[in-house]
């Protein structure tokens, strides 16, 4: 139906040792947890993961966690899985801090061309150390620079064949921004619909930025994601 | 005062300093109480992870978790409710449209410098949005106890606690007064409980204005 | 019905002498005309405008710089009306010439709190020189500054009683991020709907953007706006 | 060779290096006139203006004049268009997101170096989107008359008309011939007209090489 449609299994090709992996989500909402578990089981080592949060404890990038995968984490709040913490109290795992805002800004630079912004957010903070600052209109900036990524491992709701997508309400976050800005984008999905079904209105991500559709294996009941087989 | 009871105390007195129409971010802990305190006050509520227009907690059967507040909880949608990815969610906040933010605090100095992000000696391991509401909202309230869990206050000279940013509190509404600050430092324009005005300055950190005089 | 809808005179108060004026539109599609004719007759001076292009000879744009009320015109294209090239050559209008892409990003991070950003568009070229360069993964790149309005005038289709706003297939274009970067926004559109006709998923311009909604003279018949009276 | 014959034979053959599936962008001129002949080929038109989707001139009738090309001519969407905003636009061209971008020159040099915008000596007013593919398209193929209505070459040793920017073009197509560019300078690969190799390096203003040897 769609040559971007692949097996899930067909993630070990795609992802290497080392890769940077930017990964969508908010909490638990709009987190490719199939593409996580998949990913869990191909022992993968020396990951950096750039995403939110590292999701909970043995959820969504709990996982990876757990299995040894990670190198780093770039996000902006870790303090929900207190394996990210112990971890990182053990010196298993890097952490770099950044809030939320500017994570996004700077993946979506990732995937714009644009090299670096300046930012009054954490100006004159703990988050500003070792990063240039300038004066601009009276009020000191933080430089930033883009994040990309190797592969994006996003979620949406549904795609048309074509490879274009929509999100499911606060599913969108970080995933729109995150489908730019990786050399290979791909994205697990609810439903994979016809050409011509989703409006051009209501497109959120052009197909051009999709490499690759997985059907999720997660199916909502009762507004919940219920783990498969379970 | 039971906690609780100081909460909603609290809340209800934040609720009073918005307006109709505002576009205001809640934080965690006590700013999630007010949206029931604001009675026929109507204003918009963003959340971070990229919704305008914020709707009370679901009925169990329409609660979808991919309809989630900043908080992680289920939400749902007022009428007029727009939905956008968190680059767009953050050009509001970073870009100054956010009329009101009202925040949890670890620390306010005299100021309404805020730290509320990191505690030195603990692992500092989660910022959040807490930065960008600093760096981005026009008005800034920090809705919190008087004091610690440990009894040392939470409006203090100088921050001890790591800044969260440039950005300035207008406004600290604890369980016993409210606080106003501006450049010349924090002056209390009203109080909330039976304490007078010694007992009140026993138990904050920072010198205060009241009516004019230093208290 | 709404208490953002204004009459369209209402403009005077909005607008001063030596304002900047953030201008929707690409050529002469979501192009806010009605509030253009009514500037037109106010009689303001210098202002700058900044706009994709200065509409045409006295159609959209055209109309105020023939009145006489432009002192400069940032854009990125005014090939397209001759009036414009022949008042620059006179020394009567101060013209700054922006890459179209540099150009939205400019405005974008107007309204998106970020001071200045670093793209590889225009590097080695005129348009970049008294620019900062900056050389990112060994290629050179220009510093560009955010641009700020005092007041935009844009152009949707509808809009809802709160102000919430969606545009006519292109005539998108530079409307929503004029949107955010003013201290005032007046948004010209076709149509007014209640609150909630418009899907949370379609509304492209929330409404927090949105202060001033002026309807439309002009309608659209046979697929051109059609000058009203005519 | 009449004018609009040559222009045809252009679009004809730069039609045949785009592949099915392709994101590609055409700039005004001749590249307006490649849709006619991709035959079976489906590429995705990217309109700078807004709009990855593009379909041909719908007919009267259809005509929405907020439903237009970056040359401002009213268009038609292929089923799976999407619109978006200018700022998302230049997200995709900046970004590498389009596959090819094929557009007119004024001057192409040796390497590839490409002068699209400005003559010396006349008002220098539009640029467009021009720089941003140039320095954003993944593979830039110039479509052009192989000299300027005055007769001298569009493809030159040393630009003399201001660069576009820092991005090369990958191929030149003339009415007479295809040319490569790499650091190593300029290659011939196809010849599309009857002129000796020698008469076409008499009307070309840089050298080039033709099967491994300079000609």
């Amino acid at each position: 139906m769609t040559d971007k449609l692949i097996n899930k299994n067909d993630l070990s090709k795609l992802i290497n040792d080392g890769d940077t992996l930017l990964v969508g989500g908010f909490g638990l909402s709009g987190t490719p947890f199939t593409l996580i578990d998949v990913l869990a089981t191909l022992g993968k080592k020396n990951l950096t993961v750039v995403s939110n949060n590292l999701g909970e404890k043995d959820k969504g990038l709990g996982i990876l966690l757990h299995k040894g995968c990670l190198k780093k984490a770039i996000g902006s709040y870790f303090t929900s899985n207190r394996d990210a913490v112990y971890e990182w109290s053990k010196g298993n795992l890097e952490i770099e801090l950044v809030p939320q805002g500017t994570l996004a800004e700077r993946i979506r630079c990732g995937g714009a061309g644009i090299a670096g912004f300046y930012t009054k957010t954490a100006a004159g903070t703990k988050l500003a150390e070792g990063k240039e600052e300038r004066e601009f209109d009276g009020e000191t900036h933080v430089f930033e620079r883009a994040i990309k990524g190797d592969v994006s491992l996003i979620k949406a709701w549904k795609a048309d064949t074509l490879g274009n997508l929509i999100y499911d309400h606060t599913g969108r976050n970080f995933n729109p921004v995150m489908a730019t800005a990786s050399k290979i984008v791909i994205a697990e999905v609810d439903e994979i619909v016809e050409v011509g079904e989703l409006s051009p209105y209501e497109i959120t991500t052009p197909h051009v930025y999709v490499d690759y559709l997985v059907l999720s294996d997660y199916k909502k009941i009762g507004g919940k994601y219920v783990v498969p087989g379970s | 005062m039971l906690s609780q009871e100081a909460r909603i105390k609290i809340a209800k007195r934040v609720a009073e300093e918005l307006s109709d129409g505002d576009i205001v971010n809640l934080g965690v802990g006590i700013p999630t109480l007010i949206p029931d305190y604001l009675g026929d006050k109507k204003v918009h509520l963003q959340s971070e992870n990229g919704l305008l227009g914020m709707g009370p907690t679901p009925d169990e059967k329409d609660i979808n978790m991919d309809l989630i507040s900043a908080s992680k909880h289920p939400i749902s949608m007022e009428p007029g409710a727009s939905l956008f990815d968190s680059s767009d969610s953050f050009v509001m906040i970073r870009g100054g449209h956010i009329d009101v933010a009202v925040m949890g605090a670890l620390q306010v100095d005299q100021y309404g410098e805020i730290a509320n992000w990191a505690i030195p000696g603990k692992n500092i391991l989660g910022v959040g949005g807490a930065m960008d509401l600093v760096a981005g909202a026009k008005k800034i309230i920090i809705a919190s106890m008087h004091q610690a869990k440990d009894g040392t206050p939470k409006l203090v000279e100088k921050l001890t606690f790591p800044t969260s940013g440039n950005g300035r509190a207008n406004i600290l509404v604890t369980e016993h007064a409210v606080f106003k600050f501006s450049d010349q430092g924090t002056e209390l324009v009203e109080q909330l409980s039976d304490l007078s005005l010694e007992q009140l300055k026993e138990i904050t950190g920072a010198p205060f204005t009241y009516q004019g005089a230093l208290v």
